[in-house]
């Protein structure tokens, strides 16, 4: 069994926030911090960089859009142009709702699945599951867990200092 | 909380997805194909209640099609001939080939014989025989060359699309009249200059619109 | 900012600060007691008797579709003026309901309108449920339904597409689309819940159906980064998509030329018609959840009130509507359109339509009254009048209109017949029996929501002076 | 039966005994049985079920759009070719017959469109030069009538199954019998008829039999006219009428346009004086007198109520006014004859001046209800305003043998005597249509033998010992002689459906002679003796063209005023007052079910009543104050009680009755009328005596007892509207049906288009424009239309409209695809009546079609909104976004259970629908590319007229003008270039390609003024 990474628990949403400034500060990088629910501020506390989530959404949604309009043009158009109401073969008005509707369901589809990639979901397995204080996140934990990928980590140091930011309950997670 | 799932469970979300993946590209694919009248329909050869050959008939013996299908030019269906049709020439030639039993047999006791229809389009659409072969749309167009055909077959798909293939352009289906009923028929050099030339003899505008065929 | 600043901002807060949202001093750890419980419990015998009675509805339900689809359309009691009876009142009654729960978690959640995570996953699981009885209906409602994929572009050997130009392709889409959206942020937003239930399950099969569910969330911020912004990209999708779906739906009629339903007012019209009876069935059913499950704390009489405002204000809305048309039809002159409009208050279907404008209009004017705001009793009948009123109010629509339009020699009068009320009472079995197996099996209340909006999960909250984190957060 | 086999038909064909052999065996199941005693068929949807091959192949057509889903190949279908092919046949193309059909002594020259040997639709034979290729609605339905699956298909003797030869070997001792004692004891009862074999058949029986009783009956008849005309003018001779020289009519209780003889030239006629096509042409005037709305009311410029027995005195007032005008009235006749002052007097002496001042250019009718005196009265008016050679002649009909209600009385009292020993009744049901007093069915029971001869296993053939099945005239052959002396050749188009049975001629030659001969050798003989001389070739030539043209001359002799005026007494002309305690009943012929013999066609059944708009029933039609009188309301079930006699009969209120006068409708109310007619409506003959066949006193109404539902196809639910609804109606109709007095029109020719405040029309859009080839348009004069209804008929048997059945009428379910609208305007007593036909008004830019989500409906390149059964899924949007409401729902698989036989009437050339689909009217688009490919091949270019479709095919005064409004020159171009044309609802911006002409009315302006 090998190292994993460090878990720590800390008292309150504030205190979470404040270690995750000192961890990053202390030059941590593969770490991440655990909570109930995201905690206003933390991106900042962590230094994360604006999650890219929006651009992918966008951009399906601009493709949704695009399919619709352009199914609807070719096939009223081309494929089997038919005088309907005595109405122009090319009646964009009448696209426009079906290309919203898709342009909302490629956007929707971007967001969700864009995120579940990013986020690397499902993982169904995953090392830092072997923690026990993790659960804890579940419910009212607030953790921060370094992991032994880190250039930085050292199980002695790394526990002396989650244990000087405030951090109880460390706990040591092996993989396999 | 203790470990639920082991590792090997994280390869499962991307297998999942890539096998569904595939397997939705074969049902489609599955579906375009084997779905399609290309594939259910062509080729559509029954046991025929007399072992009638078009390739002697209509290809060795060279009888043009309208000596038996008689309705063609005149008429919503070509005809299958009645039985005193073949008995005009079978009184005389083979008349006691053991193949023409069943045909002997509908002339003595005047029962028709049961063929069994191989082209046929749905009960909703109405194809029109002599609106096509009178404005030289040859037979072979809808047929294939039958008679080449030992024992026929379906050619074409007859489907909806290809009936519109045709009608939307029909520059390689049209022949001067006399040649309407010849088979294995190669269009000339300047076919379009001729199609365009029978589409203004006769005012070929082949309906597109569902009126056509649809009544 | 400094502390000074914020102890300034507490105390101007405070002025207007209403009422906690959560109350009985509840902590973060009560609230996953509270709403896990619920799941974990054993299952109360008076779920099991209201399951039974919803059950049996949804077999109705299918007993009547299975005969329709054996006998054809006939069964119902159209004719040939009203070719749209029950079935398409249903399917706008349905999806109407459906806006509320939209409504809750995307527009509210744009607006910061944090009250919304009490009801928010419930009202949400309502827009699934009542958007899934609503698709039933048009749907079955066609003459031939076996060939009903002939709506959806599939490359056929007929080479023929659908009609791209009809309001009922557009119905397709557009409420495809929300149904599809709507369980998407639904089922977003319950990922960290199914978390929560994952890492409290006792057994084995619990542990897997909620781990698999939950896809593996570790609770981790690099994750959270992610989730929050998607869910926000969600909520602003669904926000427009909302407004339009109901526009969608309206265009079936408004875009013909039946005196009646041939009206510029309809989209606006509608949404507001929608959220003023999706508000009324979130009320419904939060009252009776309240009760059952003992929620008290969650669900407090300040949502309640908030809700019951919402319901005046749409509701006062779709009387402005009611009136306006009527306005608009003498204002037009036209005989026909003047015709429609007397014809529905006064003709034949008079009776339908004063049950729709007392429900609508009358009753939730009571709510101008605070102690009506906060009377649980009354708001519950009232809630039963909204949807009540809001059903009659498509009937009127659909019926009046295309029992008298333009040639009095077609007029004919349209009543259903018991299939066709099979089919409604059993669309309602449906919606208690998913919306039971919900209660059951999920989390009703967004507990990651829930306990975010606490004034406990704010890290201000802990008197902490945060500069350095911005300077952090700036470098 | 399926289009697409037609191989497969002809081989039925060739084989048809046996094959309907077996059908007959499967008709008598217990299954079929309980279906005949039913109360209240329901129609079609409620019928022992069996698939047929063409939906399940519709619905396999669907299925298999799925496309290769199922593993298996398609299902093996057979070719079944001729063995050896008639000469005349080419599959897959019609071929059209001429014959006649016979109806009382009417003759209505036809032209059977045939496919493969089955005749499927019948139209007006253009040779004749009277009704050109119009026909009527019992013409257009009787199609139906031969593939009935309820005729008789056995003879019966005392109820156990027989054979025509069985008989033939019963009757020949009994012709020796008769022959030796010149007949007694043998009477013979016959329905009228005018064929010249028949005639010499009769005549001959007559010569062996010269003691044998012969007495001709049909329930309504001209009876009273002959009567009357025979103590005018000393013979029974028939009035003929000119309409188009007539300027006035005055209508007496007379229906000429509707269900009296000759209603297609009278209308033609007189719609003739109505085709105003510019301000300075002239208009006939119409006034009509009568107890209970009619047909040609509906067309009238004034209408009095006036109960039938008062209409002797309004007429004896009007000579009275007449006379002091000026006319040299003989003092006698005004003494036998005194005016009735309480009569509308103002009305009267208008009418009076209008005659007076058309002499020889007015017309008076009296109607066939009228008693014999009031007809030999109007022969001396119409004498007597010289219109007498002008506007009326007078006719024998030759070879006509006309209906003699005496000569029944006479037969039954001889029955009833004792007298007879053998009784042979040779068509018609007499047990359920004699008069009451008469009682028929009492009077068979004093009769040995009793032998009836008919289509079906009625009433009559129940009471009967013998029974002998009738062939159809579609199967028969036989002859014909119209009023005109035009002769025409009833000819088989078909081989016989059922293996057993005899036409008429064979019969009464049978009787006459007592040997079976062939019809076509009685008839070929009679020819040669009409014709002497008569070569093969031209004999070919009548056969093909089915008539040979002659004209009579019509006498105009002038009436005995004298032996009028003794026939006339004072008491004729007072009627008592009318009370709830002693109500009029007016019997009238149906114009669906005739009076009775259509019974079990369902065409008919369910064909609304021109006038009152009722399906599948009849009612006791009374005013509405009388109802309120009476305390009685629509469907109301009650007894009517006439002088003892009763029967039940449900309520109607309809406007323009008469006071305390009841109408009913005859012909309903059958016990043996088959699966469609058992059931339909209520005996109203139970009333009906021989003193009193068309309007009687005494009547009381009782109490209701009960309800029944009403299949009224308008106000469904016979609906009162609420006051609100009332005026909407009011309001909107002028712009709905727009028409004005001549003088209007002529001040202001436009005024059609001017009756709504137009708003611009014109698109957002840029329009499509239908430039090219063949645009086809539609144009309806409102001023010639009369209502009928033969054009729905006609429709539906072209395009294979199913029959629905009561229930679904009275769910507003019926399924016609061309329907008459008909409102009334005005005072509810006195109201006017708008008739107004409305199919798809084929708009170019179709609110139907951008609604459907699957583009089934659509335009075609010639302007026709084409509907795509197959591709239809039925989301009924199109028909709710109708604002003419003209499309049609299958609800049901109406199709399904339909009996073998019938289907052969279906045209192959119309896909037929099965459920959950919407259809309409198509213009008849099978006609139009059957007429486009016809053309194409004979190399010609289509011209004007080519192309008709079968509502203006059928319309007997030329209402309906259809063709290609691309040309400037066609009829319907024209038409619409009038300034009495407008669209339907134009401002709506639809650009309907049906458009109407406006109606005209032509008051007297001195009974407007009032």
């Amino acid at each position: 069994m090998k190292t994993h990474a460090l878990i720590a628990a800390f008292e309150h949403p504030g205190a979470l926030l404040d270690a995750a400034v000192r961890v990053r500060e202390a030059g941590y990088t593969h770490y991440d911090c655990h909570s109930p629910f995201p905690i206003h501020g933390m991106d900042d506390a962590m230094g994360l960089k604006r999650s890219p989530v929006g651009f992918i959404a966008g951009g399906m949604a601009a493709l949704g859009a695009t399919i619709g309009f352009s199914l609807q043009t070719w096939v009223t158009t081309s494929a089997y142009p038919l005088v309907i109401s005595g109405k122009p073969m090319f009646s964009w008005q009448a696209y426009i709702i079906i290309t919203f509707a898709l342009f909302v369901l490629f956007g929707a589809f971007g967001a969700v699945f864009g995120m579940f990639g990013l986020n690397r979901l499902p993982r169904l397995h995953h090392p830092i599951f072997h923690s026990e204080l993790l659960a804890k996140a579940s419910d009212d934990g607030f953790l921060i867990s370094i992991e032994a990928s880190d250039a930085r980590f050292n199980e002695e140091e790394t526990r002396a200092f989650l244990a000087s930011i405030g951090g109880t309950h460390i706990e040591l997670v092996r993989g396999e | 909380m203790a470990q639920i799932f082991p590792e090997w469970v994280n390869k499962v979300p991307g297998r999942i997805a890539l096998s569904g993946g595939i397997l939705v590209i074969f049902v489609i694919a599955g579906i375009w194909y084997y779905g399609s009248p290309e594939y259910t329909d062509v080729g559509y050869q029954p046991v025929q209640p007399v072992p009638y050959s078009h390739k002697l008939h209509a290809g060795d013996l060279g009888i043009d099609c309208r000596y038996c299908h008689t309705g063609v030019e005149v008429s919503a269906v070509a005809m299958v001939p009645p039985t005193q049709t073949c008995m005009n020439c079978h009184t005389l030639i083979k008349t006691d080939s053991p193949k023409l039993a069943p045909v002997r047999e509908s002339w003595e006791k005047g029962t028709p014989v049961r063929w069994v229809r191989i082209h046929k389009v749905p009960d909703y659409a109405y194809f029109d025989h002599s609106a096509h072969l009178r404005v030289g749309v040859g037979c072979e167009s809808c047929h294939g060359n039958i008679a080449a055909m030992e024992e026929v077959e379906l050619a074409k798909p007859l489907s909806m699309g290809w009936c519109l293939d045709c009608h939307r352009n029909p520059d390689a289906h049209l022949r001067p009249l006399d040649e309407v009923t010849a088979m294995g028929w190669t269009p000339p050099a300047n076919q379009a200059e001729r199609a365009a030339a029978i589409k203004a003899q006769f005012n070929i505008k082949p309906p597109v619109t569902c009126s056509g065929c649809h009544r | 900012m400094s502390s000074v600043n914020t102890t300034t901002v507490k105390t101007a807060t405070a002025v207007l600060e209403e009422a906690p949202l959560v109350q009985g001093g509840l902590t973060f750890n009560g609230i996953t007691e509270k709403v896990s419980g619920i799941v974990e419990k054993p299952t109360p015998p008076l779920w099991w008797l209201l399951f039974g009675v919803a059950l049996s509805g949804t077999l109705v339900l299918g007993g009547a579709i299975g005969w329709l689809f054996y006998e054809g359309t006939g069964i119902w009691g159209l004719n040939n003026p009203v070719g749209w009876g029950w079935a398409i009142v249903n399917f706008v009654f349905w999806v109407g309901i459906g806006h509320a729960g939209t409504l809750i978690s995307a527009i509210l959640f744009l607006l910061r309108q944090k009250w919304r995570t009490a009801i928010n996953r419930f009202a949400e699981a309502m827009t699934i449920v009542a958007v899934i009885c609503a698709g039933i209906f048009p749907a079955i409602h066609v003459g031939r339904i076996w060939i009903v994929y002939y709506m959806f572009p599939l490359p056929n050997q007929m080479s023929m597409w659908p009609n791209f130009r009809s309001p009922l392709l557009w119905d397709v889409f557009a409420v495809g689309t929300y149904f599809t959206v709507s369980f998407l942020f639904w089922y977003v937003g319950l990922v960290p819940d199914l978390a929560t239930f994952r890492d409290r399950a006792t057994s084995k099969i619990k542990k897997v159906v909620f781990g698999a569910l939950a896809l593996g969330w570790r609770w981790g911020n690099r994750q959270w980064k992610n989730y929050e912004l998607a869910y926000l990209m969600l909520a602003g999708l669904a926000t427009p998509l909302v407004l339009s779906v109901h526009s969608v739906v309206s265009t079936d009629f408004a875009t013909s030329l039946v005196p009646g339903w041939h009206t510029t007012i309809f989209p606006p019209y509608f949404v507001a018609g929608a959220i003023f009876s999706g508000f009324g069935m979130v009320l419904t059913l939060a009252i009776i959840a309240r009760r059952v499950f003992h929620l008290e704390n969650l669900i407090t009489l300040d949502h309640f009130e908030k809700m019951n405002k919402i319901i005046l204000v749409t509701g006062s809305m779709v009387g402005y509507s009611y009136i306006m048309e009527f306005f608009m039809a003498w204002y037009s002159g036209n005989i026909y359109e003047v015709f429609a409009f007397i014809n529905r208050g006064f003709g034949n279907y008079a009776w339908a339509y004063w049950i729709m404008f007392t429900c609508n209009v009358i009753t939730p004017q009571l709510f101008w009254f605070r102690k009506i705001r906060r009377s649980i009793p009354i708001m519950f009948m009232l809630s039963i009048f909204v949807n009540i009123g809001m059903w009659f109010e498509r009937f009127v629509i659909t019926v009046t209109s295309l029992s008298r339009d333009f040639l009095p020699s077609s007029w004919d009068y349209y009543s259903p017949t018991i299939w066709d009320i099979m089919t409604f009472v059993g669309s309602f079995g449906l919606f208690f029996t998913l919306f039971l197996l919900f209660l059951r099996f999920l989390p009703l209340i967004a507990m990651s929501e829930i306990k975010g909006a606490m004034p406990e999960a704010d890290p201000h909250h802990y008197g902490h002076a945060h500069d350095e984190v911005h300077q952090g957060g700036a470098a | 039966m399926n289009n697409k086999t037609q191989d497969a038909d002809a081989s039925a064909m060739k084989t048809g005994k046996d094959y309907w052999l077996s059908l007959r065996d499967k008709a008598d199941t217990p299954e079929y049985r309980a279906l005949v005693e039913r109360e209240f068929p329901e129609g079609t949807v409620e019928l022992a079920s069996s698939m047929n091959r063409r939906t399940f192949l519709t619905l396999m057509g669907a299925s298999m759009a799925l496309a290769g889903l199922t593993s298996c190949r398609r299902p093996e279908e057979e070719i079944v070719p001729y063995v050896s092919k008639p000469e005349e046949i080419t599959l897959g193309n019609a071929l059209q017959y001429a014959t006649s059909m016979p109806l009382g002594t009417e003759n209505y020259s036809l032209l059977v469109q045939a496919r493969e040997g089955r005749p499927v639709k019948i139209m007006g034979n253009a040779l004749d030069a009277h009704t050109g290729t119009a026909s009527n609605v019992w013409a257009n339905a009787s199609i139906l009538g031969l593939y009935d699956p309820d005729r008789s298909q056995m003879a019966l003797a005392n109820g156990a199954e027989s054979s025509v030869q069985a008989f033939v070997g019963a009757w020949t001792p009994l012709f020796a019998k008769y022959a030796a004692n010149s007949g007694a004891g043998l009477a013979l009862l016959v329905q009228p008829f005018a064929s010249p074999t028949l005639q010499r058949q009769l005549e001959a029986f007559r010569t062996a039999f010269p003691a044998a009783i012969v007495a001709t009956w049909d329930a309504v008849s001209d009876a009273n006219q002959f009567a009357g005309h025979g103590s005018a003018f000393g013979r029974p001779l028939r009035a003929v009428y000119d309409f188009t020289e007539a300027d006035i009519v005055l209508a007496l209780d007379a229906d000429p346009f509707g269900t009296e003889y000759a209603a297609f030239e009278n209308a033609r006629g007189f719609a003739e004086r109505r085709r105003v096509e510019k301000p300075d042409d002239s208009m006939n005037r119409l006034y009509v007198v009568e107890p209970s709305l009619t047909q040609t009311a509906a067309l009238a410029d004034h209408r009095l109520r006036l109960a039938a027995g008062r209409i002797p005195s309004f007429t004896a007032s009007l000579l009275h006014a007449m006379a002091a005008r000026g006319l040299a009235v003989p003092a006698s006749l005004l003494a036998a004859a005194p005016a009735d002052k309480s009569i509308d007097t103002a009305w009267i002496d208008a009418v009076a001046e209008d005659l007076l001042a058309h002499r020889g250019r007015g017309l008076v009718i009296a109607g066939r209800g009228q008693d014999a005196f009031m007809h030999a009265l109007v022969a001396v008016i119409n004498s007597l305003l010289g219109n007498n050679g002008s506007t009326v002649r007078y006719t024998a009909q030759p070879f006509a043998n006309e209906s003699d209600p005496a000569s029944l009385s006479a037969l039954t009292a001889a029955m009833n005597a004792s007298k007879v020993e053998t009784l042979i009744v040779l068509g018609g049901n007499p047990v359920f249509d004699a008069p009451a007093d008469l009682d028929f069915r009492g009077a068979l029971t004093n009769v040995g033998t009793t032998v009836h001869v008919g289509l079906h296993r009625d009433e009559t053939a129940l009471a009967c010992g013998w029974h002998v099945p009738l062939r159809h005239y579609l199967e028969a052959w036989g002859d014909i002689s119209s009023l005109h002396g035009q002769l025409g050749v009833i000819q088989p188009l078909i081989e016989p459906l059922y293996a057993d049975g005899i036409s008429d001629a064979e019969m009464l030659a049978l009787l006459a002679g007592g040997t079976l001969q062939k019809g076509f050798d009685l008839v070929k003989a009679t020819w040669q003796q009409l014709t002497p001389g008569l070569t093969d070739r031209a004999w070919r030539g009548i056969l093909h063209d089915g008539l040979l043209p002659r004209e009579i001359v019509f006498e105009a002799p002038a009436p005995s005023i004298d032996a009028v005026a003794a026939v006339l007494k004072p008491a004729l002309f007072t009627a008592p007052a009318l009370s709830a305690d002693n109500m009029e009943v007016t019997f009238r012929l149906s114009p669906a079910v005739h009076d009775g013999r259509f019974a079990n066609n369902g065409w008919l059944q369910e064909f609304p009543d021109p006038v009152t708009k009722l399906t599948w029933d009849n009612a006791a039609l009374m005013s509405r104050s009388t109802a309120n009188a009476l305390g009685l309301n629509d469907g109301d079930l009650v007894r009517l009680n006439c002088a003892g006699r009763e029967t039940p009969m449900p309520v109607w209120v309809m406007p323009g009755q008469a006071e305390f006068c009841v109408t009913v409708t005859l012909g309903y109310g059958r016990k043996n009328g088959g699966r469609v007619g058992t059931g339909a409506g209520f005996n109203a003959y139970r009333l009906r005596t021989s003193k009193a066949l068309f309007h009687a006193t005494q009547l009381t109404v009782g109490p209701a007892f009960s309800t029944v539902p009403m299949a009224c196809v308008q106000d469904h639910h016979g609906l009162d509207l609420e006051k609100m609804a009332r005026e909407g109606v009011q309001e909107r109709l002028p712009q709905l049906y727009r028409e004005a007095t001549l003088e209007e029109y002529q001040k202001d020719p436009e005024f059609a288009k001017e009756r709504v405040e137009m708003p611009v029309l014109r698109s957002m859009w840029k329009d499509h424009e239908y430039k090219e080839g063949h645009q086809w348009g539609m144009s309806i004069d409102l001023n010639a239309c009369i209502g009928c209804g033969a054009c729905t008929i006609a429709c539906q048997s072209e395009n294979n409209i199913p029959v629905v059945g009561k229930k679904m009428v009275l769910n507003g379910r019926e399924m016609h695809w061309i329907r008459i609208d008909r409102y009334f305007s005005g005072e509810d007593d006195n109201p006017g009546v708008r008739i107004m036909p409305v199919g798809c008004q084929q708009c170019e830019m179709a609110p139907c079609e951008q609604v459907c989500p699957v583009a089934a409906t659509s335009h075609d390149e010639e302007g026709l909104n084409v509907m795509t059964y197959n591709r239809c899924i039925g989301t009924r949007y199109c028909s709710n976004n109708c604002p003419y409401k003209v499309r049609r729902f299958n609800f049901y698989n109406y199709t399904k259970d339909m009996p073998e036989t019938v289907q052969m009437a279906q045209n192959p050339e119309v896909t037929v629908r099965f459920r959950g689909v919407m259809e309409k009217c198509t213009y008849c688009t099978q006609r139009i590319t059957i007429g486009k490919i016809a053309a194409k091949r004979d190399g010609r270019a289509l011209k004007d007229g080519d192309i008709t479709p079968a509502c203006e095919q059928t319309c007997p005064t030329g209402a309906i003008v259809f063709g290609d409004i691309n040309d400037p020159e066609s009829r319907v171009a024209k038409e619409k270039q009038r300034d009495r044309d407008y669209a339907l609802l134009g401002e709506l911006n639809l650009r309907p390609r049906t458009t109407f002409l406006a109606r005209l009315r032509n008051p007297n302006p001195k009974l407007e003024a009032k």
